[in-house]
């Protein structure tokens, strides 16, 4: 039962604040063009496709069949899933088991979104339940920033520590040619830079895009003969555990814990820190970069400041994390995710260029969104 | 039909939603609205407990998740609790309710009320943050004039 | 407290029902080929787009042939003249959606020189005598604003049966 | 394709302005499919619930109904788009071999936000949104170039309603049931020519769960019949209406070739013993006899003259009273699959098409029905 799958190709458009010259579906086509040339395929070889985005950042329903427009996709099996900012966590997750499940052999998951057209905090707030919680919940950073907040007065991190992370992420961002933001920074830029949502700061906070990303996956027939070095799937999970915002406890973060503990036991996992050679996390806020690795299986709780200081997560770290400069340099929110999972596809693969890690047989991606929804995805150059 | 150069990149163009609003009438379920009348004609915030794990949930709901069997044990939280998180927005944005921008500062608090286990989302009356602490005592300020919405209760104060 | 948003409320049998809106404004980019398109017609022109690939016309416009994916660039003009393939007379109203007053007709329009149907308004017409196949010609809005709607609508041309 | 069956089915009554919240809704189909297949929810590893943010009028809407799905504690996603195709996610899973049970749920209070205000915006914003079409125009545009196309009267059309309709007096769960004539749909009011309010579908609330299962958990767990997934498919047609064949749905019929091969399914209307399709107008149900193979192209007219798929016919079709009876839109396809799976059982009660042994469950999505899915269901493991 259930057949081994393999991230064959990726593709990616340039990221940017507002791309005037496409419309969406426009966009779309763009970063399927380019995976299908990463894969060396044509559309014809593609049997099936999902993609996904967040409805309300753009108003358009049924954006699966309005999508096929801008790219071909005309008479083939085409699905949408969403949930979120993890949709393409989920996305990545559905390609994998069109695959998996033996009915499809090569699989495109496509994630987009143009930031530019709408407020992004708008749309993002109608995701709160609209009887109870949408007028007090202030987008994404509302939450974040209260959770950092408890953090730095449990634990003694600072503003700093999350700045540490900012420019970890912006200054690995130099390297990746799509990354949205692409400028060095220092910890007193951060910490010079405006008081957002106390506290987090601009720069702690990560950018709205325009951009799109196609990852193709193939069954384990095909994809040794597509790519040289695939990326084969070892594990996906994912835990949504709520309804409310108010229900979820900061403190012991349950679905990511659930998340990492469920991926990391599918792909024989028990040292992350040392077992996977590279990550790239889906860190909205920089201050995530801190409280978040508490509870990943790197440290005792609490302890996470302590690594950020020491430069683990570094390029030249022990692990090091986001190469591609993460989701504080990019963020095109339904693509976000699948571009974490393309970046650590195309580490495993060889060819990320510029930011690649040495030596990468192992990498993970994570997506979050919705209320509190984590996803993983472990991969390995080694076939499970 | 004829011809037509390419040309140069020319004239890039936006269409606009313009005011288009989108009417919901959602009812509020069985729950909720036991929720809602709770603050509106006994002044008082209910939690909804599972007699199974003994968690106590606001806002109150049908299913215990983690039972997942239904739960009818209404206990009343009366009005008081602690500030288990907060965040003063500073950034203006557009309220998807008017399609206006908000006004700012304001300040949203999760509130641990007395005897729940989750949090129940409000405002707070202060926004300048260095006078809100985590932990801090709170209470739930009610309007004169009630309706069964979940701004009955006008914001939270520290006591 | 201000940023209130204002419920309707209704009570039914116990139950609470809220009435809420949505209103989140959009601003969509048409891209370069829409953009192109929709100029063309404040200058009264129909552009459309061929595919040699697939040795069609396509109107409206588009970037990328549906059927073979490949890159549109070979744009082309065609005329205001077209054949309705199928209708429908509305006689429902939706002031919020509809731009014309009930009854009035959709159709389905393939304009000459063009091999896909464009969907859009049919006015001035008779709407008890319309009938696939039918000439119509387009009708050009006075003020274009750079929408779908500075073709107003297509109407039947004369002496069309 | 591994063995996987479907082992519990659950279904809300359909009907307009229901009073329970979303989750409230999603707990009573979920709990429902649960004691049908005689299951906790500590024996489901994994859920797929289906939703529309427009429906709901807030983005990830699957968050409502996380625990009422059983969300909590195990892996859990989401599909937008109708019911078939959120089952379909559920059945790939199911076969991947990391996960043996998975829960699929959908739900939609059509009543609660303004349907056609919702559909507009599945038009494309560069394009034709402004023209204001929503369901009934842009599928009357279909309906005329169908019928004029095939000669196939209005009529002939209202035979579905008048079908459908009775059909669901025998259907607990329908919205819409009624013994009415040819004449009463002809004479009901005109929308869109050429729908008539009676060739249309209602306003419905509700929700439906189905749980799957891999054929090791199926056999175990007996408290009822498994039904077994023979084929399933789906596919997409072209975007814009005038760049479709209106008249003929290649999508449809490309799925069904595909879920028929799946089955070794030949000769669909010989083979196929009753029908559940996704009638959301009645010109629709003719058009899918013949995306289906029922009858040869343009012959669908015909197909519901001969009376072929009324309850007695040698194809019973919508047994159920189809969605015209009961039109909960991401539901729908999804309540398809229920009901197909309660006459394989033999427990459609008075709906049931005596020895039913191979069914068929249809959904779409999209404008005028771009998408379709196909899902072939058998009593018998094959």
């Amino acid at each position: 039962m259930g057949r081994r799958a393999a991230i064959v190709g990726v593709g990616q458009t340039y990221h940017t604040s507002k791309r005037k010259d496409v419309n969406g579906q426009e966009l779309i086509s763009e970063a399927v063009k380019r995976a299908l040339d990463n894969a060396v395929l044509g559309l014809r070889d593609i049997d099936a496709i999902v993609i996904g985005n967040m409805d309300h950042f753009e108003g358009i329903n049924c954006v699966d069949g309005w999508s096929v427009d801008g790219w071909g996709a005309f008479r083939r099996p085409i699905m949408k899933v969403t949930t979120g900012g993890s949709t393409g966590g989920t996305l990545g997750s559905c390609a994998y088991h069109h695959v998996a499940s033996g009915l499809f052999d090569v699989v495109m998951a496509i994630g987009w979104e143009k930031n530019s057209e709408s407020d992004t905090q708008a749309a993002i707030s109608t995701c709160a339940d609209p009887i109870l919680e949408r007028d007090f919940f202030g987008g994404a950073i509302g939450p974040n920033a209260a959770q950092y907040a408890m953090y730095m007065k449990r634990y003694g991190a600072t503003q700093e520590d999350a700045a540490l992370v900012t420019v970890r992420d912006h200054n690995n961002a130099l390297k990746n040619p799509h990354a949205h933001l692409r400028k060095f920074i220092t910890v007193q830029d951060v910490m010079n830079s405006p008081m957002l949502c106390w506290p987090i700061k601009l720069l702690d906070s990560c950018p709205r895009s325009d951009g799109a990303c196609a990852v193709i996956y193939a069954s384990e027939d095909k994809a040794p003969k597509i790519a040289d070095r695939p990326a084969w799937v070892h594990a996906t999970a994912v835990s949504h555990d709520c309804v409310y915002f108010g229900d979820y406890d900061w403190e012991t973060m349950p679905t990511l814990e659930a998340t990492v503990s469920r991926v990391y036991k599918r792909a024989g996992i028990t040292d992350p820190l040392k077992e996977i050679d590279v990550m790239e996390l889906y860190l909205p806020f920089s201050t995530c970069g801190v409280a978040w690795m508490d509870h990943m299986w790197f440290c005792d709780r609490g302890e996470a400041p302590k690594l950020v200081r020491k430069g683990v997560f570094d390029m030249d770290g022990e692990l090091p994390l986001n190469p591609s400069g993460g989701v504080l340099a990019t963020n095109p929110i339904g693509a976000t995710a699948l571009i974490r999972i393309g970046e650590a596809a195309l580490q495993v693969m060889g060819k990320a260029e510029d930011r690649q890690v040495p030596n990468v047989n192992t990498a993970m991606a994570t997506a979050f969104g919705s209320c509190y929804w984590f996803e993983a995805t472990i991969l390995r150059s080694t076939k499970p | 039909m004829k011809n037509i150069s390419t040309g140069s990149e020319g004239e890039l163009l936006e269409m606009s939603s313009g005011g288009a609003e989108h009417v919901y009438r959602w009812y509020c379920g069985h729950y909720i609205s036991k929720f809602l009348i709770g603050l509106r004609d006994r002044k008082t915030i209910l939690g909804i407990k599972c007699s199974h794990c003994g968690r106590v949930y606001v806002p109150p709901r049908e299913v215990c998740g983690r039972c997942y069997r239904t739960m009818d044990k209404w206990v009343d939280l009366g009005t008081e609790g602690s500030i288990y998180a907060f965040t003063v927005v500073k950034l203006p944005y557009i309220d998807p309710n008017t399609g206006k921008s908000i006004k700012v500062p304001r300040t949203d608090i999760y509130v641990k009320l007395d005897g729940a286990d989750t949090c129940l989302m409000h405002w707070l009356d202060e926004t300048d943050e260095k006078k809100i602490t985590v932990g801090a005592r709170v209470r739930a300020i009610f309007k004169e004039s009630r309706r069964g919405t979940i701004h009955d209760i006008e914001c939270f104060t520290q006591i | 407290m201000q940023n209130e948003t204002v419920f309707e409320v209704e009570e039914r049998g116990g139950l609470l029902l809220h009435q809420g809106v949505i209103r989140v404004p959009y601003t969509w980019a048409a891209g370069a080929v829409a953009s192109k398109f929709y100029v063309g017609l404040r200058n009264r022109k129909i552009y459309g787009i061929r595919c040699r690939m697939c040795k069609i016309v396509l109107v409206p416009p588009k970037k990328t042939c549906h059927q073979c994916f490949s890159d549109l660039s070979e744009w082309v003009e065609v005329s205001d003249e077209g054949t309705l393939q199928t209708f429908t007379v509305v006689h429902y109203s939706e002031p919020e959606l509809h731009p014309m007053k009930a009854p009035f007709a959709y159709g389905i329009i393939k304009l000459d020189g063009a091999d896909t149907g464009m969907t859009h308004l049919v006015g001035e017409a008779d709407l008890k005598a319309l009938r696939e196949g039918m000439r119509l010609k387009a009708v050009f809005e006075e003020k274009p604003k750079g929408n779908y709607l500075d073709i107003k609508y297509f109407k039947p041309m004369k002496g069309a049966r | 394709m591994d063995k996987v069956a479907v082992v519990g089915v659950g279904q809300t009554k359909y009907e307009r302005g229901k009073t329970k919240s979303f989750a409230e809704l999603v707990y009573e189909a979920a709990r429902g499919a649960l004691d049908d297949a005689g299951m906790g929810l500590s024996e489901i590893d994994n859920v797929v619930t289906t939703t529309n943010d427009f429906f709901d009028g807030r983005t990830i809407a699957c968050m409502a109904v996380a625990e009422a799905a059983g969300s909590y504690g195990r892996d859990a996603t989401n599909v937008e788009g109708d019911g078939t195709l959120g089952a379909f996610y559920g059945l790939m899973r199911t076969l991947s071999g990391v996960y043996n049970t998975t829960m699929v749920t959908a739900h939609c209070k059509v009543s609660e936000g303004s349907p056609r205000k919702i559909f507009n915006q599945a038009f494309d914003p560069i394009y034709d949104r402004l023209l204001g079409m929503d369901a009934i125009s842009s599928c009357a545009l279909q309906a005329r170039a169908y019928m004029n196309r095939f000669r196939i009267n209005e009529e002939q059309c209202a035979k579905v309603s008048v079908k459908n309709h009775r059909n669901a007096k025998n259907n607990p769960y329908a919205h819409v049931a009624m013994d009415i004539t040819v004449e009463d749909v002809m004479k009901s009011r005109m929308l869109a020519e050429p729908i008539k309010r009676l060739d249309t579908s209602p306003i419905s609330d509700g929700a439906c769960a189905i749980i799957l299962a891999t054929e090791k958990v199926a056999k175990k767990k007996l408290a009822r019949k498994p039904v077994w997934v023979r084929g399933v498919a789906h596919c997409t047609d072209a975007y814009r209406l005038g760049e479709r064949d209106l008249t003929y749905s290649f999508a449809l019929e490309a799925a069904a070739k595909k879920a028929y091969g799946m089955a070794g399914i030949m000769d669909p209307f010989r083979e196929i013993n009753v029908a559940e399709v996704y009638d959301a107008f009645t010109y629709m149900e003719l058009m899918w006899y013949e995306g289906l193979g029922f009858c040869d192209r343009g012959d669908g007219g015909k197909l519901i003259d001969s009376g072929e798929t009324q309850m007695e016919g040698r194809l019973p079709v919508n047994p159920s009273g189809g969605v015209l009876s009961a039109h909960s839109v991401q539901v729908a396809g999804l309540a398809r699959i229920a009901e197909a799976v309660l006459q394989l059982r033999g427990e459609a009660g008075k709906r049931q098409v005596h020895g039913a042994r191979t069914a068929l469950a249809h959904g779409i999505t999209g404008i005028c029905a771009q998408t379709h899915c196909v899902w072939i269901l058998s009593g018998e493991e094959g």
